[in-house]
């Protein structure tokens, strides 16, 4: 065994890319989570995007073009779980799911005439003078433009749930609606917005996939990242900076698999493939050990319908 | 305008109705699609829901096997209901489904080539084991560290998938099987095998046993004790603390009864309709349940027509397939409106709407 | 003129557009409506899980008016066995599957002869001495896929070595490009898959390593690095098959077919490829098509060093349809 | 002398019906400016309805009002604030997560950066005596502290009118006292407060105009100084209002014992239960007064067996039964009924009927080995209802659906049915309107002379010094020593109260 073989250099540089759609869809989430929905369809969502933003992208030859599209696309499908939960009332988690039914369907109708075709490339984007430090000049400065984007929105959210009014709102919604409610905020209002917000996220992880971490569509192409996306939510505790932790601990464990495998380290595949859920599990055992509800974090309303009475 | 006020009391006829109405949006949504897609709306809408039925060439075949189809959405949303009933959220079905049939294929299996009649009912003990044991997991975790629910069953979902892919290719692999991933064949073991009961209709004992399910939690949901703790502990958690329930032991209840269920449901469709363990044995009856639970609004009844109603859109699907040479994407998005129509128009039946024309009286002046 | 034979297919995936196993399959029954016009009448389900949702899906087809139904997929062999007891009219058709029957016929195809094909050519092109194989699940045929690939390659290089990922899915584009990623950091320079999606194939064109494609011709996700693919054919045996049930020849069989009849093919040479390899290429090709050469001739050891074949000896069948074994010089273990 | 000055709030015809009910009946009032305007009713009378439609939270179904001489129909809240009007819940709106100031920040309309707002608070607090610490956690904090959260978040925005829903009913006697300062204070900076409350001494003292509802309608505009508080009482309830009789029993045997009990609480925000120590023999009520807040909820927990505790630290009949469950508790005679009526005492979502079963299941033999008797449970509603001057039209209606007082009484009932040997009620006749409390109460007595022990736990003063043998007030989390009622004096009551209020 070559253990010398395995660069940490690449294998960081690689578990940010593989990161970085999960982290997008995740960041979405924490949003409409705060607001105090729960969207099991962040699959469906991820996928929309995932072929919005490459049938755009191949049509317009621009990849920025089309990770606008995907946003679109992933927000457009949330609008659905939206109208539903917020002014039909349905149970968020049977909506979320079957949201993201619905979206796997679409997404292939959509994408028939897609697959086999190329997305314009996307440039990786050399951080000046940062780029040519040795090994961390290549392990973090030498992406695309979306890895950056996904941390910078780490820090945007962040510094909008902390520091602006209108985040203060959005987590005041979703920790109380009632009281959000009497002193004259619009429930239903904030939280579609949110819902939208989280759609657009999740639809740029799944054009980052699409277009940048596969360059492909295929049918089916997310394989279940939407479901990580929501488990590192709960993982991070709602507190954006832990969403990082969260989905480079992810990304890193299937990279570092890959890599063990690849020197030919004798480990059982299943039991490795299987590591990154038994990890999330014994997260979050260690989150809640010894801690109330307040710390957790979760918000308040959290899955509850809000019901106006006028 | 639309002003809500919740109804006291739900109307029975609303409650029978409004499924109609939202089947109704559908085929229209769902036949705009087929029109969009280039194939006749209303033969694809007639293949869907009337043929598998009504047809001659496919109803005779077709009905039993609706209820086939239905008996593990059934089984286990039942099952999921009562959690649901609870606050209690198990959406991970899918693995404790594997897990059962796992469980009883490991038991049936290891018994080879023994003849003996209680190896069957011993596969079904052992397979609805294999689905408690693997939700008790959540379940402990959630009383003893507050751990969600929610995740902690999604993720055992993707843990059994890759225990059932190592089974597949490692210890159930069946060894006359030229190496193919795969166990052994269980329809061809009598001991293991779950027989058709009736000859060519494919029913078989998961149907029976799903049905009688349907009976008996409808009977002890409204009548036993048990159906009164579930509701209490949903409605209002202090409430049942004060009553005397232990939240663990609800807790703890809930999900051996959901994982059992569906460690059951995987047990007869591993030794009825499939027959072999796979790595692509389970096909998402665990997920889809959890849509059956809420369109069946958690309700025993209700359950066995949702299940159903998903099954003839399953039946049905394939028909317009092969009949139409409509897409299984297309089918996928049609069930999608399906849901959301259902799930939607529940609103009717918890609200009275009313329609409030003018907001401000005052402002006229 | 009146339609005589309808004839059913069942994809266990969605058949998608361009690649991959499920599309190749779909390629067949084109083929067969050009062959036959309306003399045939065909249709398709897709999507079809293996096991009860497989044997109701055929028993409709059969119910509703199908003669012949092509069952695709290895899963599906005992739902094929089913249903072909109760209409022993219709005649199936099961694909990699090894149970007969009076109306069942099986079919597969020797993929490990083009991955001899393949081994050779990345055995003579690698500047590394190091091959990234993308393997699915540990079992026979890919298995055999390795170690054919394998021989091949050590056969022209003695240097050779393979690095092989384990991903454990037949499908996970994400995981598939992490997969071949990994591999060309720790220095391969030629991937090889036996997974389905596409996604290796355009990380290779994206890193500038070479790749051999899968099922179907990939050269649109890898205009550069694709040096070529190992395609499945189905379409010349489907033509055929449903011509004799046509004119009433029809008997189950097994057919095994590969590179002779095309049915396991190689698609065009990349200019990439020198010209002596091309050619020394092709004439492997020639001579595994011809039978001049299998794939598996001794002196072959098995990995832990004890003889599986004598100098000259060829693999029987049996062997290589249950093939649980790395030969030397192969690293690492299959899992378990 | 009002003439002179307009009205700084005019409605007229203000109607507003829910589904069924007329909650406002053609409402016509007037406000003077720098009034403070009392608005009483008994429960459910539409006082809260009509500020909501003040405030711009509820539409009125008709009428119209008039606000600064200007037309005024406020959209939603924002609006009634940007005109001018500022409301202190009944039912606190904050936000138990977020701190002090984000609270604050969230109630105001102008953009004001975090650190400004921070001093103002700190201004603001020092100018009307509202001590706050603005970067506290809502969630930990006291009810009078919250409220004040709420006062100065409608005095940041310098109200013209300042509405207070019910603001006393969870204050401290000192707090109440610094309240009234403030309000005055505002009043004679020319603002106008509209002040709802049921202590009807209180309005007597701080008022000087009112208006008294009942079933939505306007029943009179009176002079709080020239009334006398029985004769308001009279006018919200539309009857005389007969006191309450006490028997004494006979037996006095000691038959619950409370021995230096000391527990955390179990919620994250809650009061911990300080070295109690208590007696209680049968055929005595103890009364227990105190704040919202002091550990009420505790000490009612730690009694139904909610909460565990301490070996020996609790006796009932010289047995321990610290580690009993409620039901177990049930079974020997100790029986409990908790200050949350929806969700702890009752399940909302059930009928009275299934209610029944929460608590009297076993008393009542109404599960036989499992299955529910649903006729005997019935049965045993019915009666209850009867029993206890229930109004609802049927047993089978959800919990929910009742009206506080009646579900109140239900629940009382539920309990004083099943005989108990010793019985804990925490608030009785909260939110109750006048003539049902005075039926709980009497009920309780009735109980207590046929010799049952019980506990009243209260925030009304009043109704323990009315009811109880022995008085003890729980300040904090620890009480002091009880002493007999009758032989408490104002001053010594209100020591009691404040003894540990100060740490
Ligand atoms: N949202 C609502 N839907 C239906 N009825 C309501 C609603 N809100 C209040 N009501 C009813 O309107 C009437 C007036 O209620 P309101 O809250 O104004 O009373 P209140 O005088 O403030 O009583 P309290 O002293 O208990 O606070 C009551 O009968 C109440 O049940
Ligand atoms: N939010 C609400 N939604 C629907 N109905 C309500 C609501 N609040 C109250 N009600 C209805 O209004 C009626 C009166 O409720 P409420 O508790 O305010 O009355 P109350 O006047 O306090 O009763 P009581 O005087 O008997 O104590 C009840 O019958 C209840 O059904
Ligand atoms: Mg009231
Ligand atoms: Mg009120």
């Amino acid at each position: 065994m070559d253990f010398a073989s395995i660069d940490p250099t690449t294998v960081i540089y690689n578990l940010m890319i593989a990161a970085t759609p999960i982290l997008f869809a995740a960041l979405g989430e924490l949003v409409v989570e705060k607001s105090g929905v729960l969207n099991l369809g962040v699959e469906g969502m991820m996928i929309m995007g995932a072929i919005c933003g490459f049938a755009i992208s191949v049509e317009t030859g621009s990849s920025y073009v089309g990770f606008i599209a995907a946003a679109l696309g992933g927000a457009i499908l949330s609008i659905i779980f939206a109208i539903m939960t917020q002014y039909f009332l349905a149970n968020q988690v049977a909506s979320g799911l079957a949201l993201t039914l619905f979206g796997l369907g679409l997404a292939a109708l959509l994408g028939h005439s897609y697959t086999g075709q190329v997305p314009p490339e996307v440039s990786k984007l050399s951080v000046p003078v940062l780029s040519s430090i040795p090994i961390f000049g290549k392990m973090f400065f030498n992406h695309d433009f979306f890895v950056y984007c996904s941390l910078a929105l780490v820090f945007f959210i962040w510094f909008f749930l902390a520091k602006t009014r209108l985040g203060l709102i959005v987590q005041a919604v979703g920790e109380n609606h009632d009281s959000a409610h009497a002193i004259g905020y619009n429930v239903t209002k904030i939280r579609f917005f949110s819902i939208l917000f989280g759609g657009a996220l999740a639809g740029l992880g799944g054009g980052y996939l699409s277009l940048i971490r596969v360059p492909q569509w295929t049918e089916g192409m997310t394989a279940g990242a939407g479901w990580i996306a929501l488990a590192i939510v709960v993982f991070s505790t709602w507190q954006p900076w832990r969403l990082i932790l969260g989905a480079y601990i992810f990304g890193g464990i299937t990279i570092l698999q890959l890599n063990l495998q690849a020197i030919g380290v004798n480990i059982d595949v299943a039991l490795l493939s299987m590591t990154p859920y038994v990890v999330t599990i014994v997260a979050l055992v260690l989150m809640s050990v010894n801690r109330s509800k307040k710390s957790i974090g979760a918000p308040g309303s959290l899955g509850k319908s809000f019901i106006k009475v006028l | 305008m639309i002003k809500l006020t919740p109804r006291n009391n739900q109307s029975k006829i609303l409650i029978a109705i409004t499924p109609i109405i939202a089947v109704l949006f559908t085929m229209i949504f769902g036949g705009i699609l087929f029109w969009v897609l280039g194939k006749n709306p209303f033969e694809a809408i007639k293949l869907i829901f009337w043929d598998p039925l009504m047809s001659e060439t496919f109803s005779d075949y077709a009905r039993p096997q609706i209820l086939v189809k239905a008996s593990p959405l059934i089984l286990i949303a039942l099952g999921l209901s009562v959690g649901f009933k609870a606050n209690i959220w198990n959406i991970g079905a899918e693995g404790q489904f594997i897990m059962g049939a796992l469980i009883s294929a490991g038991i049936g299996l290891a018994l080879y080539p023994m003849e003996n009649r209680l190896i069957f009912p011993l596969m079904v003990v052992c397979g609805t084991l294999g689905g408690t044991l693997w939700a008790l997991i959540p379940a402990i975790l959630k009383s003893r560290f507050n751990t969600n629910e929610i995740l902690v069953s999604l993720m055992l979902v993707y843990i059994a998938e890759q225990a059932l892919a190592s089974a597949s290719i490692g210890i159930l692999r069946n060894p006359e099987g030229s190496g193919f991933p795969g166990s052994r064949n269980l329809n061809q073991y009598p001991s293991a095998s779950n027989p058709e009961l009736i000859a060519g209709s494919g029913v078989h004992w998961g149907v029976v046993f799903s049905i009688l399910t349907v009976w008996f939690f409808h009977y002890l949901l409204k009548n036993h004790k048990f159906g009164f703790q579930i509701k209490l502990f949903g409605d209002a958690p202090r409430a049942a603390s004060f009553a005397g329930l232990k939240s663990n032991y609800i807790i703890l209840l809930c999900f051996s009864i959901s994982g059992g269920l569906a460690g059951m449901a995987g047990m007869f469709e591993l030794t009825g309709p499939a027959g072999a363990i796979t790595i692509d044995f389970n096909v998402g009856y665990g997920f889809t349940a959890i849509i059956v639970a809420f369109l069946g609004r958690l309700n025993p009844i209700g359950i066995l027509f949702a299940g159903l109603l998903m099954a003839l859109t399953y039946v049905g699907g394939e028909i317009s397939q092969f009949m139409l040479g409509i897409p299984a994407a297309a089918i996928q998005v049609f069930q999608g409106m399906l849901l959301f129509f259902l799930l939607s128009i529940d609103l009717i039946v918890k609200f009275q709407l009313s329609f409030i024309r003018n907001k401000h009286i005052s402002r006229k002046e | 003129q009146a339609t005589e034979l309808k004839v059913g297919f069942i994809y266990v995936n969605p058949v998608g557009e361009n690649t991959g196993w499920d599309y190749q399959h779909d390629q067949g029954r084109k083929a067969v409506e050009n062959a036959y016009g309306n003399k045939v009448e065909t249709s398709y389900v897709e999507a079809v899980p293996e096991g009860a949702d497989a044997e109701r899906v055929m028993t409709q087809m059969a119910l509703s008016g199908h003669d012949m139904i092509f069952a695709t997929s290895f899963g599906f062999m005992d739902p094929v066995m089913n249903v072909a007891a109760k209409f022993p009219n219709v005649k199936f058709e099961h694909a990699t599957g090894y149970k007969r029957a009076d109306n069942v016929a099986t079919y597969s195809a020797r993929f490990y002869e083009g991955r001899s094909v393949i081994g050779h050519i990345a055995g003579r092109m690698t500047k590394t001495n190091t091959i990234g194989y993308i393997a699915s699940y540990p079992i026979p045929e890919v298995i055999r896929g390795i170690n054919s690939a394998y021989l091949a390659a050590k056969a022209v290089n003695p240097n050779i070595k393979f690095k092989i990922v384990w991903v454990f899915t037949w499908f996970d584009p994400a995981k598939e490009a992490d997969a071949a990623s990994t591999l060309i950091d720790q220095g391969a320079d030629m991937i090889m898959q036996h997974t389905d999606s596409t996604a290796a194939m355009t990380i290779a064109e994206e890193r500038g390593v070479y790749a051999f494609g899968q099922a179907s011709d990939m050269k649109k996700f890898g205009p550069r690095a694709q040096l070529t693919s190992i395609i499945d054919d189905w379409a010349p045996y489907y033509v055929e098959r449903v011509g004799k049930a046509l004119d009433g020849t029809w008997k189950s069989e097994d057919t095994w077919d590969g590179l002779a009849p095309g049915m396991a093919a190689i698609s065009d040479f990349s200019n990439e490829i020198p010209e002596t390899v091309r050619k020394e290429a092709q004439d492997l090709h020639d001579a595994i098509a011809s039978g001049t050469v299998h794939s598996f001739t001794g002196p072959i050891n098995k990995q832990d060093g004890s003889t599986w074949l004598a100098a000259g000896e060829t693999a029987d069948d049996g062997t290589l349809l249950g093939m649980n074994f790395y030969v030397e010089g192969i690293d690492g273990d299959i899992p378990q | 002398m009002e003439s002179t000055n307009p009205p700084v709030l005019q409605l007229s015809h203000i109607s507003k019906t829910y589904t069924n009910i007329m909650a406002n009946d053609n409402i016509s009032l007037k406000l003077n400016r720098g009034h403070i305007h009392a608005l009483l009713g008994e429960n459910g009378a539409g006082k809260s309805t009509l500020v909501k439609i003040i405030y711009g939270l509820v539409k009125p179904d008709n009428g119209k009002m008039i606000f600064n001489e200007k037309n005024y129909a406020p959209e939603n809240p924002q609006a009634a604030r940007l005109a001018g009007v500022g409301m202190v819940f009944q039912h606190f709106s904050l936000f138990d997560s977020l701190t002090v100031a984000q609270n604050i920040l969230l109630g105001l309309d102008k953009a004001y950066s975090y650190d400004s707002l921070v001093d103002q608070i700190v201004q603001m607090s020092k100018n009307y005596g509202l001590a706050l610490n603005p970067k506290m956690t809502v969630g930990d904090l006291s009810a009078g502290e919250r409220q004040r959260i709420e006062i100065v978040r409608c005095l940041l925005q310098n109200p013209k009118l300042l509405i207070m829903d019910e603001p006393t009913s969870v204050l401290t006697p000192t707090e109440i006292e610094q309240l009234f300062n403030t309000l005055k204070q505002l009043s004679l900076q020319g603002t106008s407060i509209l002040y709802i409350s049921h202590k009807l001494e209180e309005v007597r003292r701080l008022c000087n105009d009112g208006t008294i509802l009942r079933d939505g309608k306007v029943i009179k505009n009176f002079l709080p100084s020239e009334t006398t508080s029985s004769e308001i009482a009279e006018l919200m309830v539309g009857k005389k209002i007969k006191p309450t009789v006490k028997q004494n029993s006979h037996s006095k045997e000691k038959i619950l014992d409370i021995k230096n009990l000391s527990v955390k609480s179990q919620t994250p925000f809650g009061t911990n239960l300080k070295n109690i120590s208590l007696e209680i023999n049968q055929g005595e009520i103890l009364g227990i007064g105190g704040v919202a807040g002091s550990g009420q909820d505790e000490l009612l927990l730690v009694l139904t067996g909610e909460t565990k505790v301490e070996k020996n630290t609790i006796l009932y009949k010289g047995m321990d039964i610290g580690h009993l469950n409620p039901q177990e508790r049930r079974e020997l005679g100790l029986l409990t009924a908790p200050e949350e009526r929806l969700g702890h005492a009752a399940a909302p979502e059930m009928s009275l009927i299934e209610n029944c079963l929460i608590t009297a299941k076993k008393e009542k033999n109404l599960v036989e080995r499992g299955w529910i008797k649903f006729g005997k449970t019935a049965q045993f509603a019915n009666d209850i209802m009867k029993t206890f001057d229930v109004r609802a039209d049927n047993s089978a209606n959800l919990a929910k659906t009742l009206s506080g007082g009646n579900l109140q009484k239900f629940l009382i009932g539920r309990e004083l049915s099943q005989n108990p040997e010793a019985i804990v009620v925490n608030q009785p006749t909260w939110g109750v309107d006048a003539s049902a409390a005075q039926f709980i109460r009497q009920a309780l007595l009735d109980l207590v002379s046929r010799g049952t022990a019980a506990i009243i736990i209260s925030q009304d003063l009043d109704e323990i010094l009315e009811i109880s043998d022995r008085f003890t007030a729980l300040v904090n989390g620890s009480i002091s020593t009880p002493k007999v009622t009758s032989k408490l004096t104002v001053s010594e009551i209100g020591l009691m109260l404040s003894t540990h209020s100060t740490n």
